[in-house]
């Protein structure tokens, strides 16, 4: 009973100075929208990362050259496919295409002719020379869509055109948005390819527990391989996105220590008004820890309804609006940017992490100015 | 007495709606996963996709996954970053993936 | 006569060994019975109101002893002052101390907040209170949109909120014309014969020459020194 | 290090409660070396207000680090994939085994921090600050392990490397590891179920006859008997109740239990194990303290309290955690 009329009389004393407070709390809504935003975002793309890469192959090889990526001989590719336990080796076909036309970099993948119809894609895949199925970004880019073609200037700078057979739908966008997929032979022949060499090999491994083994015997058998397991990769994108995210947060961290610095701004200088309401009060029966209380759940309320209103406008931010303020930190110079719609994977984790990160500096710069009110002497209030 | 009750009202309204959301959210989990879910793993199955399309701007942001070892640092080793987006992507640690590249020797020796 | 409240010898001193140093009491004995009126007078500057906050427990006097109620209580730590304060005084000011902006029912029910009592309770109380001042018609109402002797009377309504023994009034008439002043010594009166104890601080000879007041203490530089009346 | 959003808010927020905790402490010194409590003087009122300041602080310090503890398990959990074989928290934890030492100062601080507010709390009951020295001296202790805290914590994450190979809860509480913990899981499990419900019903036994007679040594009794339940619930924990929750005969993961799909059943677990320990463990603590004449009533009165929160907390625990042993459909036969 006590605790909740020391609530009522904070909020009272919050609503008396409503413009001061409400203005704290709409730039501390703000700080803590924006580093909700971040933590949302990235980790929405982490958990899209983690399910999708669940189904990519168990392994790929690399052949490594002078320390750099080199197109690997297909006698590699039969003698890993005899190793006990590995499912089967295949050869994977794949490089980059920058467009001068519209300044950005695509991804070529060369397939052979054996995929069926993808419910993602609009149209058909490549069945015979000549055809490619493109991602919609590109599609985008170059104002082309199913039936149309599509002009690539080819290593002698020589223009090949390609019809398009198929579009990725847009929910595909944040993996098929850059790509564009045209038949092995095309592939090899557009690159101008040696035979008998391929990008790189993926390794299909039956027993999930034997990938490490596996991968230790391609290193023993090729030397001058890389192999790379699935699992790495599914554990890089987790670094990636968590060290992104984390320097995210570092830099609007900035906004946070502003806002503390304002908070206890507004907390030290409190109005000789206010001194004299707390003395007052000390002078009328109430303890110096009465008005710690006070001044306790004033920062709950401060910092309960901003985290709430911030949660929410950073849900609404992300998962609606598919974060306006951020992508382009995010996108750097990329010329395609998906346009993907984010998946609101989010869990209480997540705003744990964030009350912890937001609440507790804004706690530590109310300590001490709350102590120095709470000390007014109740004799103060006799004398003017 | 009622300001308490006002503001314990309003916080609970907005848990509401915040519990709405992450229901909704949940949802829209729920119903991607079964509907676009499968389709896009078929993609990822199919195409042997290994990377997101999210950065095109350079090899390394494109497939950090595939990237060479020095990729990041192609021009000369100490070259100043200058994708943006290579400012918040970590490049490879050279050192601890020849170490990776060593425990790996060992797996195999056990 | 019993006393209630007791100083032995107490001397209070503001900003020791520093220039600016000033001995407000010193060496002032007095003792007050339950159930008396006792009127501090002088001028202003000769430690009125640095007595009145000493048997107030407000403060900690430089040495000797204060006993209410038989309890030392110079030497308390603050928080036990709080505590004899939240249940002993009642205090009125002498310019209202009302906290502006809040209705007239949250002012009288402010000291009872951090004490464990139930709101109805209180409300209850302080509804008496209030309409035996005669001001419960405007309960709600922001105490600044109140006139002067309104105002008073919400600040007597909450000094007795708490059932105080002892009512302490510091220049209790200084912003009130005669009239509100003897509508306040009427209540003061009341509040008396009811058995509650009262010591009044004033230079307002309207005060002191009431026909209530049967104690008067003369305070000059700090000294103390009686005048019985008859 | 790892620039992870979790690690950055534990790091952050634990060095700002050091900072803090550093400045109540040299307050905290200054209070004694300048105490004078029959002075009145302008400085021992300011002193005096200063207490409200330190504890105040202390009060904001614990509550943090009650929420790290939990934080700092979530977080461990939540890194776990970074390693390869890690399933749970445990394997995090063993990628860089300083991070046991960061939990168990967590841990340490809980109830050094926790007791030092029953001992404020006491002292301001008093009228003449009986204890002001004990407690300020304390002050400066927490803050040391609030500061190893820090360092373990820091040297935990910044020693992170994502890329070595951890045993997970598997094969460390697999029997045939060495170490505490594998001994703890390769306890069998029959004695270990004996201990555990023979020291709950000495420990009940014990306080209950504390609340009749008010001999000294009982107090000492309930208040070894209630550490030594801590260490015995524990290693009962990790040894069967978790198998029991977990309905799975090898998976002896402590943490676990915090998460959803065992229904979060770890939070009313350790929260009634931790604060019934803590409670068994006042009366001893503060059965000295009864010499101080300004302070006996306080302690005899707050004694039956400590005391009956106690059993009844250990009381509760034991039944949640004996639910799923006695009513669960998961069978030991044959483990």
């Amino acid at each position: 009973m006590r605790h909740l009329k020391i609530l009522e009389y904070a909020l009272s004393s919050l609503f008396r100075r409503k413009y001061r407070n409400l203005s704290i709390v709409a730039v501390y809504a703000l700080t803590i929208g924006i580093l909700a935003s971040i933590l949302f975002l990235t980790h929405s793309l982490k958990t899209e990362a983690t399910y999708l890469l669940h189904d990519a192959p168990e392994l790929i090889v690399q052949k490594i050259s002078a320390g750099r990526h080199d197109l690997i001989p297909s006698e590699y590719t039969e003698k890993i496919s005899t190793i006990p336990g590995v499912g089967s080796a295949e050869p994977r076909y794949w490089g980059y295409y920058y467009d001068s036309l519209t300044h950005s970099n695509y991804t070529l993948i060369g397939i052979d002719d054996t995929i069926p119809g993808l419910s993602l894609l609009e149209g058909k895949m490549p069945s015979v020379s000549g055809e490619c199925a493109v991602g919609a970004g590109v599609g985008h880019a170059r104002i082309a869509g199913t039936g149309d073609t599509i002009t690539l200037f080819n290593s002698k700078d020589t223009p090949v055109v390609f019809h398009i057979a198929g579009v990725f739908r847009s929910e595909s966008n944040i993996l098929t948005n850059d790509l564009i997929v045209m038949g092995e032979k095309d592939f090899l022949h557009f690159f101008e390819l040696p035979a008998g060499r391929s990008t790189d090999i993926t390794v299909s491994v039956n027993n999930p527990n034997e990938i490490a083994t596996i991968a230790g015997k391609i290193k023993k058998l090729y030397p001058d391989t890389r192999p790379i397991t699935k699992s790495e990769i599914i554990r890089t994108y987790d670094a990636v996105f968590n060290w992104r995210s984390g320097m995210m947060l570092t830099i609007f961290s900035s906004a946070l220590i502003a806002f503390c610095i304002l908070a206890w701004d507004k907390a030290t200088g409190i109005s000789a008004e206010e001194k004299h309401e707390i003395g007052i009060l000390k002078a009328i029966g109430w303890d110096t820890a009465d008005i710690l209380e006070l001044k306790f759940w004033e920062g709950i309320v401060i910092s309960l309804t901003s985290l709430l209103v911030g949660l929410i406008a950073a849900f609404i931010h992300v998962f609606f609006l598919n974060a306006p303020i951020l992508t382009p930190v995010i996108k750097g110079w990329s010329v395609l940017f998906p346009d993907f719609r984010l998946t609101p994977y989010i869990d209480i984790y997540q705003i744990f992490v964030l009350a912890f990160l937001t609440v507790t500096p804004y706690v530590a710069s109310t300590i001490i100015p709350s102590w120095k009110t709470a000390i007014t002497d109740p004799e103060n209030v006799m004398r003017n | 007495m009622v300001k308490h009750k006002i503001f314990l009202s309003f916080s609970l309204l907005e848990i509401i709606v915040l519990s709405i959301l992450f229901l909704y959210g949940h949802a829209t989990v729920t119903a991607r996963s079964k509907n676009e879910m499968p389709s896009k793993k078929e993609l990822v199955r199919y195409l042997k996709l290994t990377d997101l399309s999210l950065w095109t701007e350079a090899r390394y942001t494109r497939h950090p996954s595939q990237a060479d070892i020095f990729t990041p640092f192609q021009d000369f080793p100490s070259s100043p970053e200058h994708f943006p987006a290579g400012s918040i992507i970590a490049p490879e640690n050279i050192i601890s993936s020849t170490k990776k590249q060593a425990g790996r020797f060992q797996g195999q020796a056990l | 006569m019993d006393s209630l409240i007791r100083t032995e010898n107490v001397t209070k001193i503001y900003n020791p060994r520093k220039p600016d140093e000033i001995k407000a009491l010193d060496d002032a004995s007095l003792s007050i019975g339950k159930g008396e009126v006792v009127v501090l007078k002088g001028p202003s500057g000769s430690g009125k109101t640095t007595l009145l906050s000493l048997l107030g427990c407000m403060g900690r006097p430089t040495s000797g002893r204060i006993m209410v109620d038989g309890k030392d209580v110079a030497k308390l730590p603050e928080r036990f002052l709080t505590l004899i304060r939240r249940k002993t005084f009642g205090f009125i000011f002498q310019q209202f101390n009302l906290i502006r902006n809040v209705s007239v029912l949250e002012n009288v029910l402010l000291p009872l907040y951090p004490v464990e009592t139930s709101f109805p309770d209180m409300q209850s109380r302080a509804e008496k209170i209030l309409s035996d001042l005669n001001i419960n018609n405007k309960m709600h109402m922001k105490v600044n949109r109140l006139s002067g002797g309104e105002q008073q009377r919400v600040a007597i309504a909450r000094a007795l909120i708490n059932e105080p023994d002892i009512i302490i009034a510091d220049e209790p008439t200084a912003h009130l014309d005669s009239k509100l002043s003897s509508d306040l010594l009427r209540i003061l009166e009341t509040l008396n014969s009811s058995g509650k104890t009262i010591v009044i601080a004033t230079h307002d000879p309207f005060v002191y020459d009431h026909h209530f007041v049967k104690r008067i203490v003369e305070m000059k530089d700090g000294h103390i020194r009686e005048i019985k009346l008859t | 290090m790892m620039l992870h959003p979790g690690i950055l808010a534990l790091v952050v927020g634990s060095c700002i409660v050091f900072v803090m905790m550093l400045a109540a402490s040299w307050q905290g010194l200054r209070i004694i070396a300048g105490w004078d409590f029959d002075s009145s003087s302008e400085k021992q009122l300011i002193l005096e207000r200063k207490t409200y300041l330190i504890s105040s602080i202390i009060k904001y310090a614990l509550g943090f680090e009650i929420i790290s503890s939990l934080l700092f398990i979530y977080t461990v959990d939540d890194i776990h994939a970074m390693f390869v074989g890690a399933m749970c928290a445990t394997g995090s934890l063993n990628a860089n085994p300083v991070g046991w030492y960061a939990l168990y100062l967590k841990i340490a601080v809980f109830f050094t921090a926790s007791l030092w507010i029953m001992l404020n709390n006491l002292d301001q009951k008093a009228e003449d600050f009986p204890l002001i020295r004990p407690k300020y001296t304390a002050l400066v202790f927490i803050s040391v392990l609030i500061g190893l805290d820090l360092f373990f914590q820091m040297s935990y994450f910044l020693g992170l490397n994502p890329e070595v190979i951890t045993s997970c809860c598997g094969s460390l509480f697999s029997d045939t590891s060495s170490g505490i913990a594998g001994d703890l899981s390769s306890l069998s499990i029959k004695p270990m179920m004996a201990l555990f419900y023979f020291t709950s019903v000495i420990f009940i036994a014990a306080a209950l006859s504390c609340l009749k007679s008010s001999a000294a040594f009982l107090r000492y009794t309930v208040s070894t008997l209630s550490i030594a339940f801590f260490f015995v619930s524990i290693a009962s924990i990790i040894s069967f109740i978790s198998l029991y929750i977990y309905e799975m005969p090898t998976h002896h993961c402590p943490f676990d239990i915090f998460q959803g799909h065992y229904r979060f059943i770890g939070y009313p677990v350790y929260i009634s194990l931790f604060c019934g320990v803590f409670f068994g463990m006042l009366p001893g603590f503060f059965q000295p303290l009864k010499r101080i004449v300004s302070l006996r009533d306080t302690i005899m009165r707050a004694e039956k309290r400590w005391l009956v929160l106690s059993i009844l907390l250990i009381l509760f625990f034991v039944i949640i955690s004996s639910w799923p042993v006695v009513f669960g459909d998961f069978t030991m036969q044959g483990y």
